[in-house]
């Protein structure tokens, strides 16, 4: 076991590192030029050619990003063009606020997934099967974009239940779990939940279904055990394809907030990574991309290591 | 002699009705009979047609508006759908919208179902170190979440279609892959394959006779899922400003321009996302459908 | 004579769900306590429905059952809810042919031997344990200790099937059905498991269904076997009878495409065609369209049971026939 | 404790370091607020234009011996947010800041952002404690009028805080009338009343003001809407009868802001012809823009509106007249049977960009009816500055055939509104002169300007620069900002000024 | 020999007395995925040093238990496997020299039919379809193929007319069967390897099977590599039977040597775990307890030491060697009881007294 934790940790570091080249090299593929953002509309050549030289922007690719990697192991980032704030605690309170955002929304789509789905399942076929199957469908089918605006139509404006924007009446820098605070997070985390919840819906009807037809189950009957204790012995083998699929949806999550944050003014990433894109704030874009990433591989990881604790078929 | 040994006297085993049917053919047939599928598939039908002869069925010019006939509502006279916010006839821009809206879905999954279902039978068949390397590569690809990457691929590139259905392609790429060389690994290992191999012929003849027919269906089964993923997506795109560039009707990008019109209009406001919906909705069904006609056992 | 443990009478099972098929056509026996009963018959002939029938395991929507079933004097079509629950494991309990398949991969054998066990019957966890422990030891699994802990992914075939027979054997069951308990196994495991089953039922005086496709296990076994053929029991006797003066020409034609020493060099006595498909039955006698023996009648009429001393037989043209005289047909 | 939430259209909180970054748009917000300038402009006024009005220094004028030289006399008594006092001291170190990369406490993200706005000054010294001597590159009258734009930071609380500018940035102090008391990122920053100003007539109505940036119109009208902030800038045009049905009240005035199509005049250009050009300014229809704009913009007949004191008697009148348009445009050779093409790069949308995409689409269709086929470049705001700064005749715009561009210009000041566009000097790269247009009679003109100290004398040679400017069509003016606001009504009092710097002390609840 | 390529069949270069096939020291192992720092690298040893050969016309049968090596055995005598050492000889010629067109007629003389009737069966193609894709691949025309492959399909009792057109799963498990048998002889192969062909199928359909392969081997010269678990099987079919431990062979010979006069401790065992058909004769104790042991790790000397009843310390000293057991240089057995200089105590005639 302790090996297998290893060899998954081994093999992320390689990930990792090609991570970083991609994150660095995806904003060489950009048009223009980087130092747009910096610049005012009419600045002089020479005020251009001293930012330049300032961000390090006029050395040879390779030994940018040597620069810009050993910088980013020792937890720094750089500076945004754009803000001209370190990168690190642009990126960080962002992704935190995310992180917020994409757990909350998961936690409801794993959770309302997976009881839909046990229920689908169950009674494969059956009216409720066909409930769950059709809410499933429009989960994944849905543009949640467009989603989140009708939301707030409805539920900020008309009936004024919700506020239509923001991470709470003191910003995302006094989060609280109090009633305030959570009412903001509301209808984001619902638009950005429909997705996962329908996938696990998915996901969970077809494995129950296909569970209870397997031998396994209907030896598990043939012992006389109780419906509530066969339904512990399929929550338990369905767990490991579950949480594989729930880790990486709620990994999907964390990049697509971005729609949903442009929808509902939250603080997090793609909120971040909208600005810097569109202001081509290049150390920003870089900073954010690999952030997000190295919290997805974290979180495969993770998923990994828990699999074959949930599964003893797995690992060794 | 109790018991004949004449086999050509059996016939215990029914004869069928049409004993020649192909593969496909029958699952077509399966399709047909199932009716949440094959409503599915007339919706899309429809509003793929709708898109395809958009020229000739769209009664005004998709461009061309007047300001005093800005956001009429729908069932206005004249324009059956209402007008957007620059008096253009909604009906129309919305046929043509289906035209950019499919390309940009549809286009990106075909490429990366050619592109990924040869990789992907190439590492799956080879086998080995081949095997190893790509899927390798393809693991980084997957450390993006791929709503970021396809984000992050068209940001990196600018605004504009052809960009956006380039970083769809990338991003859906590896997941062909994925699926078709599990699939081949798990085919080649069939007994078959090897009766196959034992006949002499060449890698090539068996893939394409033996293992691309097998494989093909459930990277087609993997594939149509992915359209609707794609059709949101790409609109998505155009909604954030990264794919489509106006005045060109697209209804991610009408989405987005037609938005400050909801509380004046809202059911013209409305259409081009329910339109990204429905289409969705049709093409997951149409998906189910085909992934349960496919998985034909009896 | 006494009553018996197990009473089938006329039991029909038909499935109606997506794949349909009459798996059961009116099938009856009596099992009397401590007796075991071979169930012997080709793929698809129904004798693991006819199993599972016994405990309920088929879905109950798709399934319709009519007929009428008693085992130990329990009604097991009425049963419902927790009585239907004591009855599967407790008073009849089940042994799987892949015991790959009956076990939940997820949990130790020792934890569902001990779960089974606490099912059924007051328990504290210790002493489940305890009995299971002693029950895996019982069926000569060596480090019992260890294999306990085991999940059953890490245990050989034959070791699984032991473990299977100890999580029967738990709750101390009187009826004991095995499904081609051996059929998965290698022929020096095979032998094994039946010696030990053997065994196990002679020390527990539990009555045995042992369903099998292959007669030389039966044979090591049973005290009677039952033939079936395409959904029926085409014909019923001692092993002994069956084993030495078949009937049924279904029967012969088993024994005699056996192969063994005997027929080295000859060709086999085949029995031509292959097995009915249960959901197009032929009208008459399902064996009909492969029998020799055939006639018209065969083709249009099912044969009626007769029934002589316990020995029964379905069949319009037997090889050896049961004696009319003394016959008296049974109930339809 | 009396508190405004405004929702501000900008993706982030702008600069709080002393020169605010985000264009002139961010100077009401985190400028002029925090800060003052040597010489302010009037902004709390919303029935007139605003002039210059002393601000730190309570008196400038020009060396009458050396018309280069200019001497500010400081205001006494001032002192800065964290306690320290004002003096001529803090007026150089703040010049060396954005002008002196030596000193230590440069910084090229200030500097860059103000330095072109001040293009004049060569040099500057310390007098005495409460006077300072600016030197500028030529004889400048119009000087004064770049002084609005420089403000002044703390010298001490910089020293307090370990020579870091990023600290600074949320622990800012200026002299200004608000303090900066919270910054989060992108998310807020608080304002709060500065007690203690020196200006009693410009004290803060409100405690607190929250600055909310909400860059998505929508998002900010339904924020509005649902009560979480109080004002908002710019409402999407749509949502204007909703917002007035719930009670809420725009407020709108005159803006110095254009939104033209810049032409190239450079050979090669279809535009170079002046009857296209004067075809073009003919042929839109502004009212359907106004109407399209929800009002919320007024049709422009010159780069100027006519109250500008600047706008002058131009011959030719900028109106709608189809008829006209085509005439001329068939006098050049073209009808629409045998159009005329045109690239033009636009914004997708941005500050001063009002409706781009609509509006645009609107004007491509009006000149269609006059034969001009318009096809548009789409690009980023950023990228559209770059087009901007390359000029008609660098590769990024001739390279690919655009002869036009579309860029909201602030006209704020006679630099601003006139010379960058006017002066041959200023042809791009070296200076905004986009189009490259040239005229020796305005350049005269504008020479003449830089030495007239007497402001009435400098109105009237400015008024015919602008004359020059609308009879040469050296654009296609469109229309006006009026640079709405809404406000819930909750907020008593706002008054908003004719130009792009707002006063929020105005502001009441 | 490119001469020969019309008909194989008929190209018996070596003569009768000629072995149709001979093995030597055949070897596969297979690596295991061994945890994370391991040094020594694991192996199953699935062949370990097979070596035999079989006569023109004749059946060799192989049993042994599950995982003992037969199948991969098989395989790599098919050549779909790679073996790590060993060599083979195909009537008279080397095989591991063969390469490109000369190893593509290897496999012309040599076919297989495996277990799994279904999944030998490609689900997508007809059963036509399937037969007469081996001749196509060798360059025979479609038409001429199909023509073929109807003609074997009416061999083996399918009538074309009826099954032509069918696919794998609107067959029956024996009639698939079938089909993989006249795929194989489309080839007109001198050596077809049935690896469990019969196994799956019931009974009745078995003795089917049976007799049609025994038909087709008079006809067409055949010669059998036959590969079961089953005894009885095996005793019916076989001329000569090889039994395998653990990737070694323990014991060969004329099929009534192995089953009238079985020397190696384990073939004894083996034949005494068939159930004995006599209800007044059951069977009364395990012949061996235990199951295999882990082929990763196979015990020192002997492999069958740890479940033999006679093991003594020699046993677990020396490997065994394969001898002629005494008075038939045709069986040969490997057991140190078989070799009086081995150092046992007994003598495989005592012990089966
Ligand atoms: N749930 C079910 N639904 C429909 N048909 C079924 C179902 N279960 C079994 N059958 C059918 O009933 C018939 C009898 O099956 P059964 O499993 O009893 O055969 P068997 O005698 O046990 O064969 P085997 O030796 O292969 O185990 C088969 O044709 C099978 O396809
Ligand atoms: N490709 C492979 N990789 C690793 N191990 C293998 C592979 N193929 C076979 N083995 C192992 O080699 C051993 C011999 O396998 P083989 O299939 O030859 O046995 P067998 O005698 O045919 O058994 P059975 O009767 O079950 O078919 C087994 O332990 C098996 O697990
Ligand atoms: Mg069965
Ligand atoms: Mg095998």
């Amino acid at each position: 076991m302790f090996s297998y934790i290893l060899k998954r940790l081994l093999y992320a570091i390689p990930i990792a590192l090609s991570v970083t080249v991609l994150s660095f090299m995806l904003v060489y593929l950009a048009p223009g030029d980087p130092l747009n953002a910096i610049a005012p509309a009419d600045a002089p050549a020479d005020v251009i050619a001293a930012l330049k030289s300032a961000y390090g922007l006029d050395k040879p690719v390779p030994v940018q990003y040597g620069m810009w990697l050993l910088r980013a192991v020792q937890g720094d980032l750089g500076t945004s063009i754009a803000s001209g704030r370190q990168v690190v605690t642009e990126v960080m309170s962002a992704v935190s606020n995310t992180l917020l955002l994409a757990g909350v929304a998961g936690f409801i789509g794993v959770l309302f997934g997976c009881v839909l789905g046990a229920l689908a399942g169950y009674w494969h076929g059956g009216w409720i099967d066909r409930i769950a199957t059709f809410l499933s469908v429009i989960g994944v089918s849905v543009p949640h974009y467009w989603l989140g605006l009708v939301l707030t139509i409805i539920f900020s404006i008309w009936l004024g239940w919700f506020p239509a924007m923001g991470a709470g009446p003191g910003g995302s820098s006094e989060w609280l779990w109090d009633y305030e605070h959570i009412r903001h997070l509301i209808l984001p985390a619902i638009t950005l939940a429909v997705i996962p919840m329908g996938i696990i819906t998915r996901t969970v009807r077809a494995l129950v279904a296909d569970m209870l037809e397997q031998e396994f189950v209907i030896a598990l009957r043939a012992r006389g055990l109780s419906n509530r204790a066969i339904f512990r012995h399929i929550a338990k083998n369905t767990a490991p394809t579950v949480l594989a699929v729930a880790g990486l949806q709620i990994g999907y999550l964390m990049g697509g907030s971005i729609l949903v944050e442009t929808v509902f003014a939250w603080p997090g990433t793609g909120f971040l990574l909208n600005t810097a894109i569109f202001q081509r704030d290049m150390p920003l874009l870089q900073g954010t991309i690999l952030v997000l990433c190295m919290f997805f591989v974290g979180l495969n990881l993770i998923v990994d290591i828990l699999q074959p604790l949930l599964d003893p078929r797995m690992g060794r | 002699m109790a018991f004949s040994l004449n086999f050509a006297s059996q016939v215990a085993v029914p004869v069928l009705p049409t004993p020649a049917r192909g593969y496909w053919s029958k699952v077509l047939r399966q399709l047909m009979r199932d009716p949440v599928a094959m409503t599915a598939a007339l919706v899309v039908f429809l509003i793929v047609c709708a898109a395809v002869f958009a020229p000739w069925l769209a009664p005004m010019d998709p461009y061309k508006g007047s300001m005093i006939k800005r956001l009429l509502p729908i069932g206005s006279e004249g324009y059956l759908l209402g007008t957007d916010e620059l008096g253009r006839d909604m009906l129309s821009r919305l046929m043509y919208g289906g035209r950019l809206s499919l390309l940009m879905g549809v286009t990106p999954v075909l490429a990366a179902f050619g592109i990924g279902t040869s990789i992907g039978l190439l590492a799956g068949y080879v086998g080995g170190r081949v095997n190893m390397v790509i899927m390798r590569v393809l693991d980084v690809f997957y450390a993006f979440p791929s709503v970021l990457l396809a984000v992050a691929i068209s940001g990196a590139l600018g605004p504009g279609m052809t960009n956006s259905i380039l970083a769809l392609t990338l991003v859906f790429v590896p997941q062909v892959v994925r699926v078709a060389e599990s699939v081949t690994t798990q085919v080649r290992k069939l007994d078959y394959i090897e009766a196959a191999r034992m006949s002499g012929a060449s890698a090539f003849s068996i893939i394409r006779v033996h293992v691309l027919g097998n494989v093909l269906g459930p990277v087609f089964v993997y594939a149509t899922g992915l359209l609707s993923v794609s059709m949101i997506l790409a609109a998505g795109l155009s909604f954030l400003g990264l794919g489509v560039k106006p005045p060109e009707p697209e209804w991610g990008l009408m989405l987005n321009t037609l938005r400050s019109a909801i509380f004046r209009n809202p059911w013209v406001a409305a259409l081009p996302g329910l339109l990204i919906f429905i289409t969705s909705i049709g093409f997951n069904l149409l998906a189910d459908g085909v992934r349960s006609a496919m998985d034909i056992r009896r | 004579m006494s009553k018996p443990l197990v009473s089938v009478r006329d039991l029909t099972v038909e499935f109606v769900g997506n794949r349909r098929a009459h798996a059961l056509d009116k099938i009856s026996f009596d099992l009397q306590a401590g007796e075991v009963l071979g169930l012997l018959g080709e793929s698809g002939s129904g004798k693991s429905v006819s199993l599972r029938t016994l405990l309920r395991l088929h879905p109950q929507r798709t399934t319709r059952i009519s007929g009428s079933m008693e085992v130990d004097g329990m009604d097991v079509l009425a049963l419902k809810g927790r009585e239907l629950e004591a009855y599967r494991g407790g008073t009849a309990s089940m042994v799987f042919q892949e015991p790959g398949l009956a076990f939940d991969p997820v949990y130790t054998i020792g934890q569902q031997i001990t779960e089974a066990i606490r099912a059924h019957e007051a328990l504290d966890h210790r002493s489940a344990m305890q009995r299971a422990l002693q029950m895996l030891e019982r069926v000569q699994i060596p480090q019992a200790r260890r294999r306990y802990d085991a999940y059953p992914h890490e245990l050989s075939g034959g070791m699984r099937q032991r473990a299977m027979i100890a999580l029967a054997l738990a709750c101390k069951p009187r009826l004991l059905l095995a499904d081609e308990p051996t059929t998965a196994l290698d022929a020096t495991v095979q032998i094994q498991i039946l010696l030990l089953l053997r065994e196990l039922q002679k020390e527990t005086g539990m009555s045995v269904i042992f369903v099998t496709h292959d007669i030389g296990a039966a044979v090591e076994v049973a005290d009677k076997i039952a033939v079936m053929y395409g959904g029926r029991i085409v014909e019923e006797n001692s092993v002994a009878g069956i084993v030495h003066n078949p009937r049924h020409p279904y029967t012969a034609g088993l024994l005699a495409s056996t192969v063994s020493t005997e027929n080295r060099g000859k060709p086999l006595l085949a029995v031509p065609g292959s097995p009915p498909d249960l959901s197009a039955l032929p009208p008459g006698c399902s064996f009909a369209p492969r029998c020799s023996n055939a006639r018209q009648q065969c083709t249009s009429e099912k044969p009626q049971v007769i029934s002589v001393n316990g020995e029964r037989l379905a069949c319009w043209n037997p090889v050896s026939p049961l004696l009319k005289e003394e016959t008296e047909l049974a109930t339809a | 404790e009396t508190v405004a939430r405004y929702g501000i259209s900008m993706a982030d909180i702008p600069l709080t370091t002393g020169q605010p970054d985000r264009g002139a748009g961010a100077y009401q917000f985190t400028g002029h607020t925090i800060y003052d300038p040597l010489i302010a402009w009037e902004a709390n006024i919303g029935t007139r234009p605003g002039k210059l009005i002393p601000g730190l220094a309570t008196e400038w004028k020009v060396d009458p011996k050396d018309q280069k030289k200019w001497l500010f006399t400081l205001r006494k008594g001032v002192k800065f947010h964290d306690g320290s006092d004002f003096k001529a001291d803090a007026v150089v170190w703040n010049l060396d800041k954005v002008l002196n990369d030596k000193s230590p406490q440069f910084d090229a993200k200030q500097s860059a952002q103000v330095r072109p706005r001040i293009p004049s000054i060569v040099s500057y010294r310390k007098v005495n404690d409460y006077a300072v001597e600016i030197t500028t590159k030529e004889v400048d009258a119009l000087f004064p009028y770049q002084l609005p734009w420089f403000l002044i930071s703390s010298p001490a609380q910089w020293e307090k805080l370990g020579r870091d500018w990023n600290k600074f940035a949320s622990q800012a102090s200026g002299t200004g009338p608000f303090k900066l008391d919270k910054l989060v990122p992108r998310e807020r920053a608080e304002l709060v009343k500065n007690a203690g100003y020196w200006d009693k007539s410009r004290l803060a109505q409100t405690d607190r003001v929250i600055l909310l940036p909400i860059p998505d119109a929508l998002t900010r009208a339904n924020a509005l809407l649902n009560g979480q902030v109080d004002i908002i800038e710019t409402p999407p045009p749509d949502v204007l009868p909703q917002l007035k049905s719930s009670g809420f009240k725009l407020v709108t005035n005159v803006t110095p802001h254009v939104w033209p199509y810049h032409f190239s005049t450079q050979p090669g250009s279809p535009w170079t012809d002046i009857r296209v050009r004067k075809a073009a300014n003919l042929a839109v229809d502004r009212s359907g823009i106004v109407a399209l704009m929800n009002g919320l913009a007024v049709p422009a007949y010159g780069q100027l509106d006519p109250t500008s004191p600047w706008f002058g008697k131009p011959t030719f009148k900028i109106k709608y007249d189809l008829a006209a348009a085509r005439a001329l445009m068939a006098q050049a050779g073209y009808s629409p049977s045998k159009p005329l093409k045109a690239k033009i790069v636009i914004a997708q949308g941005g500050t001063g960009q009002m409706l781009s995409l609509p509006m645009n689409e609107y004007i491509q269709q009006s000149l269609a009816e006059i034969g001009i086929q318009v096809q548009f470049e789409v690009v980023e705001l950023e990228t559209l500055y770059l087009h901007w700064r390359s000029g008609a005749k660098g590769d990024i715009n001739a390279g690919k055939g655009i002869t036009a561009i579309n860029l909201g210009y602030v006209t704020a000041d006679p630099f601003y509104a006139l010379t960058r566009f006017a002066d041959s000097r200023y042809v791009a790269p070296n200076g905004v002169n986009w189009g490259g247009w040239s005229n020796p009679k305005v350049d005269a003109e504008l020479d003449q300007i830089r030495t007239t100290f007497d402001v009435k004398a400098q109105d009237k040679l400015l008024a015919q620069v602008h004359q020059a400017m609308v009879d040469d069509a050296l654009m296609l003016w469109v229309v006006h900002d009026v640079n709405p606001h809404v406000i819930s009504p909750k907020v008593k009092g706002f008054i908003q000024a004719q130009h792009w710097f707002q006063d929020l002390t105005t502001i009441r609840m | 020999m490119k001469q020969e390529t019309v008909n194989l069949a008929s190209s018996d270069r070596g003569g009768p007395a000629q072995p149709l096939l001979m093995i030597k020291d055949l070897k596969k192992y297979f690596p295991v995925r061994g945890e994370l720092f391991q040094r020594e690298r694991k192996f199953v040893h699935a062949v370990d040093g097979v070596s035999f050969s079989v006569a023109k016309g004749k059946t060799l049968g192989i049993v042994g238990e599950s995982g003992c090596g037969k199948s991969t055995t098989a395989r790599l005598i098919a050549r779909l496997l790679t073996p790590d050492s060993g060599s083979m000889i195909f009537d008279g010629e080397g095989v591991a020299e063969f390469g490109g067109l000369e190893f593509k007629e290897f496999r012309r003389n040599l076919q297989m039919v495996f277990q799994d009737s279904f999944a030998s069966l490609n689900p997508r193609l007809t059963i036509s379809e399937t037969v007469a894709y081996g001749p196509q691949a060798h360059g025979v025309s479609k038409a001429q193929a199909t023509e073929r492959a109807h003609a074997l399909l009416t061999r083996v009792g399918l009538k074309p007319e009826l099954f032509a057109t069918r696919y794998p799963h609107e067959l029956s498990g024996g009639q698939r069967q079938r089909v993989n048998i006249a795929r194989a002889l489309a080839f007109e192969p001198r050596l077809v390897i049935l690896d469990e062909a019969v196994a799956a199928l019931d009974k009745s359909v078995q003795a089917q099977v049976l007799n049609l392969l025994q038909e087709l081997k008079a006809e067409h010269d055949l010669t059998y590599l036959f590969i079961s678990h089953d005894l009885h099987v095996v005793h019916y079919i076989s001329d000569e039977v090889m039994v395998m431990y653990m990737g070694q062979v323990v014991e060969m010979g004329p099929v009534e040597d192995i089953y009238g006069n079985s020397r190696h401790p384990y073939t004894r065992a083996l034949l005494s775990a068939v159930p004995s058909m006599d209800p007044a004769n059951r069977t009364q104790h395990t012949p061996l307890s235990g199951d295999p042991p882990n082929p990763i790790n196979p015990p020192s000397g002997c492999r069958f030491r740890e479940r033999c009843p006679h093991a003594e310390t020699v046993c677990a000293a020396q490997v065994p060697a394969l001898m002629a057991a005494a008075g038939n240089a045709a069986h040969t057995v490997a057991c140190h009881m078989n070799n009086p200089l081995s150092g046992h105590t007994q003598t495989l005639m005592e012990v089966a007294a």
